[in-house]
């Protein structure tokens, strides 16, 4: 094991390959790691991201539950306050609503309330998103629900580095950290796959930075910004822009908390232009937060209003018909940019 | 009480329907999903959850019910629906993801809506007991007739709101029954790895309730019991708690490999499927003839087939329909 | 009861007065409505809002709860489904962590499930608010949180006049309305109140539009945005600046589902500059969607940076030294606006 | 298990500290909300809760506990970190908004975290239950000693992480002990009116583990019976379930007027104190002379007033630090 994190070899990984390489690099390296949640451990989770787990860490470390998320969240939190490091499974972020309290109230707030004594070192996991025609319980983002709330850090990869470099760097950080995986990146073959998320993947362990944002295309002309799953739809839309002249500059948030609002205000004053793509629900969201914040911090420098592509303030709708038409996609980017620089189609 | 012959024949018809149903729901759902099985794919895309093995379940209570009686089911609702006698077309439509569908493509497979004979289900587990009280409540309030019954599976049975509900509605006395389709799994965990009891039944003690077991997966056994529990209900004695060790004879969804379930369960389940079983009864009792038989068969096969085809030909909503009927 | 809505005196009541003077209206003219919720029985409500019901109306109309919020939510929604108007009282926003999930994805959700066949006609009512050292699960407002899920109405009365109208507006609308109330304008003594809050009310019955601001102070200048509590922090503000001949128009939101965006356009667009005062969270929340809405819609009629007021992204701190220089009050809005303006204290 | 005498003598001396706590906290509180009672004004602002008469279930369960074994209590926590050890200036500066608070200030009274002891304590009911699970279960993986216990009202049994934390600990075989306080009121409505069984240790059964109810307000009795129950918990044994029957001698929160609660129940209560009536019992065992209980009287009254004092003169923190200690 030892060895393995030694060599530099890296290679080829879907998101859920990543986050189960992370957490059984991070059990080896510490005893302190375990993961707990539903069908996470003989089936690897619904979304492969804990597969093989059970068979090198054994039942101890690696829980399946009951469908009692109050309580295994709950015990996240007195696992994290007596020296352990927990890493929980919320299965569909959709099902927040039936232990949001021992998310929000607790994990978020015991670090605050005991005056930085009682930090709540843990990793809540849990799948987001839309596309495959989940309908309206089991499909939904929420960015918004849990960014706005204190004491939680969340980051939202958007391909299998980030993935792995999130992952370890929450599990090492002393906070609880929401982090949420976009179904249409995880590369499980049977929700289709966005190519752009299975990268190379350096076998040693590393992390990436929570809070700080990649430019991940420079451009000059507009600022395309993304995160998870709609940082692909903005470099798409940043391709067929260049086939116009148009050079985009694209930013992927990577944490909603910390917001690295230094990079958005560093590309939007350089660039004058700013559209934010968010498959979350449009109103008092991430998509509200970013155009605030580009206002704010860019006033003078803003040549058209802040954009966005987001997702109507509807449920989540079951027929394709119905949901991916309102989905983000390059098309929507691509007008609302022509829009602002003034250009026709 | 017991089930007399016409209730047996019902019973027997909506179970052959509700797994013709499921068959032929399968048969669709994979069109477009092989080789490469992708869920987004095919007419019918997301997960689906097929009730095959629990229809004694849905016909053993539902056979004591009327359209003014309230039935709440989960993610896994298609035999109920059937049994509570939703619009076959209008579920097959909505399940397609047509404009023609019980919610126009707006709800699908885990949100089914049929006001007209009060059933509903929803994909969050236990989440229908809370509407199940509320409704045999407003009931109650009325004057009107009308219970309600709330299905859920083994694994809700250890989920937050069991507890609250099962407590509301006894200090209430509300006229409301619990069903738990016990199929021994929740998606790939074992009852046994969940629950620290071995029979939820054992529950209703804490809530001062009823509880009943029934340990077969037989549509009389559950009528029976079913009947108790719903007079109870109607005569103003309260809630009750009933747990069914029933069957799942298909994965937790579709696509599930159930690499999980021990072998020998797997082989042997199609052995314990409760239809075969209960037409020998019936036949064996003299209730069912040859020729019952195969009339119910057809008439069975049409129903499910004419509801497919109808879905089918259904054109799919406008994609504005997506932003109509947030609001009343 | 006919009569009594037939005079046309008025009185001068608290806001917990008229909640619970509309709810007894409601409850005499339509025998689908009742209430359920921890202490609103006997004891009235904690916080005063169900005072009488029990006496009037009895113990099958007037509900006192197990503290069991999932369930009694839950029962509301199937109350609704078969022909009652349930109102319900979830005590504390802050608790919403252990119930959200019938709020949200039942009640909420339910109409568009059926394709508007099952509409849900319930009114969640909910206190809100800190600054009397309630601490960090009893102080929160959560307006973002609420307004961001789609499928629920949210309203924030101000003053007494409008909690009345809102209440029976909420009663009678077909949806689920989320009725959110400022503990600090109650007109409990023992919480202190905001004089504002208290004015003269017809007894009669009558409503106030949902998802309608108020323009209740017209002015040139600057446009200040309050709702609730905050309403009284920007009218205090617009006082202090008229006092140096900065005329400011204040809108009060009354709704933030749905938001009136043309009432903040339209005076947006009239005065140029805006200012936003919201006492819950700032990120993610409520003053970044009205900024963002400011933006999108009066980009070029703004003359400085939209700004906004309110409290850090920080749980809500017990002790007075800490809560209370943070809350937004009159002197944060008076130096943001005077730095949109250029002016010097 | 038996209270020997130092237990006893150090349960009665815990008591008189608790009770002599909750008089100078209520008269301190009350400074400045008189005449006109506003919750923002005094020393001490916001919601308070007192446990006066409910310190036999502090002091028998935690005489049985070390600093390692922890606790979470609830929003009516005082009588409980004091019985476990929690250091009572800090938590005095504390519940004063002081900068030397156990938190600077952040917490408050509802919010009270003594990592030094394992103890803590939050304001939502039934919030502590899942993290007492989780430290116990922690303590079992690192192979190091230590429990943990979870306090609630009677109240808290009706809520729905109760049912889940109860079921969980025991499909994990976890070591932790969850014990409600039963003092027959939540806010304003009393048990019968809430709860669907007279008394929750019956709701042991429906998770397999031992419950135990203790009818009287005993600190002996309570001591014997929580004895039992830890010791099994150490000994990997599992989880337990124990309700006592307590009293609360205060309004919910200071200033509740109670007007829901019956005349004769107001009138009896003081009668029902359990400090007098154990101090007579010790009395007429002999383990307690008239001067050990004057000088017990003066260390306690001594303690609470140095805490006090203390608290008093420590400076408010300053406005910044609102905005430190929201991250490790
Ligand atoms: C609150 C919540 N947690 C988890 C899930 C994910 N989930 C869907 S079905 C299922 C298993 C349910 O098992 P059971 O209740 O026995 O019903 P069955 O699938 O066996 O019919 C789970 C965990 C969910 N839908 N809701
Ligand atoms: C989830 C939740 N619901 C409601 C409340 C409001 N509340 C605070 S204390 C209380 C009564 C609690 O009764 P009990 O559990 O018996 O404890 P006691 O106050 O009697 O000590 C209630 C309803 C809360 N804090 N959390
Ligand atoms: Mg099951
Ligand atoms: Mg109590």
């Amino acid at each position: 094991m030892e060895t393995a994190t030694k060599t530099a070899t890296t290679e080829r990984l879907t998101i859920a390959r990543a986050m189960a390489t992370a957490l059984a690099g991070e059990m080896r390296a510490d005893p302190r790691v375990l993961v707990m949640g539903e069908d996470i451990a003989a089936l690897g989770g619904v979304f492969g991201n804990t597969q093989g787990l059970l068979d090198e860490f054994g039942p101890d470390r690696v829980r399946d539950t009951p469908i009692s998320e109050t309580a295994f969240i709950g015990a996240a939190v007195g696992l994290a306050s007596v020296g352990m490091r927990p890493v929980v499974e919320l299965m569909f972020v959709d099902f927040f609503g039936v232990c949001m309290d021992a998310i929000y109230n607790l994990a978020a707030k015991n670090c605050y309330f005991s005056g930085g004594k009682a930090p709540v070192p843990m990793v809540l996991m849990t799948s987001v998103g839309g596309g495959y025609g989940d309908a309206g319980q089991h499909s939904q983002c929420l960015y918004g629900t849990f960014a706005h709330l204190p004491g939680m850090k969340v980051v939202v990869p958007s391909n299998a580095y980030d993935a792995k470099g999130l992952m370890v760097a929450a599990i090492r950080d002393p906070n609880p950290v929401i982090y949420m995986y976009h179904k249409a990146l995880q590369g499980m073959g049977w929700l289709g796959t966005e190519k752009g998320s299975v990268v190379d993947v350096p076998s040693d362990s590393y992390t990436v930075d929570i809070g700080k944002a990649a430019i991940v295309r420079p451009g000059n002309d507009v600022t395309l910004i993304g995160f998870g799953n709609t940082l692909h739809t903005a470099l798409k839309a940043a391709e067929r822009l260049a086939a116009d002249n148009i050079d985009a500059e694209v930013l992927d948030l990577r944490s909603l908390v910390p917001l690295d609002r230094d990079a958005i205000a560093a590309s939007v004053t350089k660039t004058g232009h700013v559209v934010v793509i968010d498959d979350d629900y449009q109103s008092y969201g991430v998509s509200g937060e970013i155009l605030a914040v580009a206002t704010e911090r860019c006033f003078s420098s803003l040549k058209s209003a802040p954009a966005r592509v987001a997702f109507p303030d509807v449920p989540i709708p079951f027929s394709p018909a119905l949901e991916r038409p309102w989905l983000p996609n390059p098309d929507h980017v691509v007008s609302a940019v022509k829009q602002q620089l003034g250009v026709s189609r | 009480m017991h089930a007399d012959t016409k209730t047996q024949l019902w019973m027997l018809e909506t179970m052959l329907v509700s797994r013709h149903y499921e068959d032929a729901v399968k048969a669709a759902y994979m069109e477009g999903k092989t080789p490469r099985f992708n869920m987004a794919d095919g007419p019918i895309p997301g997960e689906m959850h097929l009730s095959s093995g629990q229809e004694p379940c849905a016909v053993g209570v539902c056979a004591h019910l009327t359209p003014t009686d309230a039935v709440t089911a989960t993610h896994r609702p298609h035999h109920i629906a059937i049994a509570k006698g939703v619009d076959l077309k209008a579920m097959t439509a909505e399940i397609f993801g047509k404009a023609s569908g019980l919610a126009g493509g707006r709800g699908g497979h885990m949100h089914l809506f049929d006001p007209a004979v009060n059933f509903c289900c929803s994909g969050i587990i236990a989440e229908g007991m809370g509407p199940a009280l509320g409704a045999a409540l407003g009931r109650q309030l009325q004057k009107e007739d009308g219970i309600a019954v709330a299905f859920i599976g083994e694994g809700a049975a250890n989920q937050g709101a069991f507890h609250e509900t099962l407590n509301l509605a006894a200090v209430w006395n509300v006229g409301v029954v619990f069903v738990i389709e016990d199929n021994a799994w929740g998606i790939s965990v074992a009852k046994s790895a969940s629950t620290a009891v071995a029979n939820n039944a054992e529950r209703a003690a804490a809530y001062g309730m009823p509880g009943y077991h029934v340990t077969d997966n037989d549509p009389d056994a559950i009528y029976t019991t079913a009947g108790e529990a719903i007079a109870r209900a109607r005569s103003g004695g309260g809630p009750s708690l009933i747990e069914i060790q029933t069957l799942r004879l298909e994965g937790h969804f579709l696509g599930d490999a159930e690499a999980y379930r021990p072998e020998a369960e797997r082989e042997s389940r199609d052995k314990r499927d409760p239809i075969p079983r209960y037409i020998e009864r019936l036949r064996r009792d003299g209730t069912l003839s040859d020729t019952d038989e195969s009339a119910m068969r057809e008439r069975a096969l049409a129903r499910v087939e004419s509801a497919l085809a109808y879905a089918r030909a259904e054109p799919l909503p406008p994609a504005t329909d997506a932003l109509t009927a947030v609001f009343a």
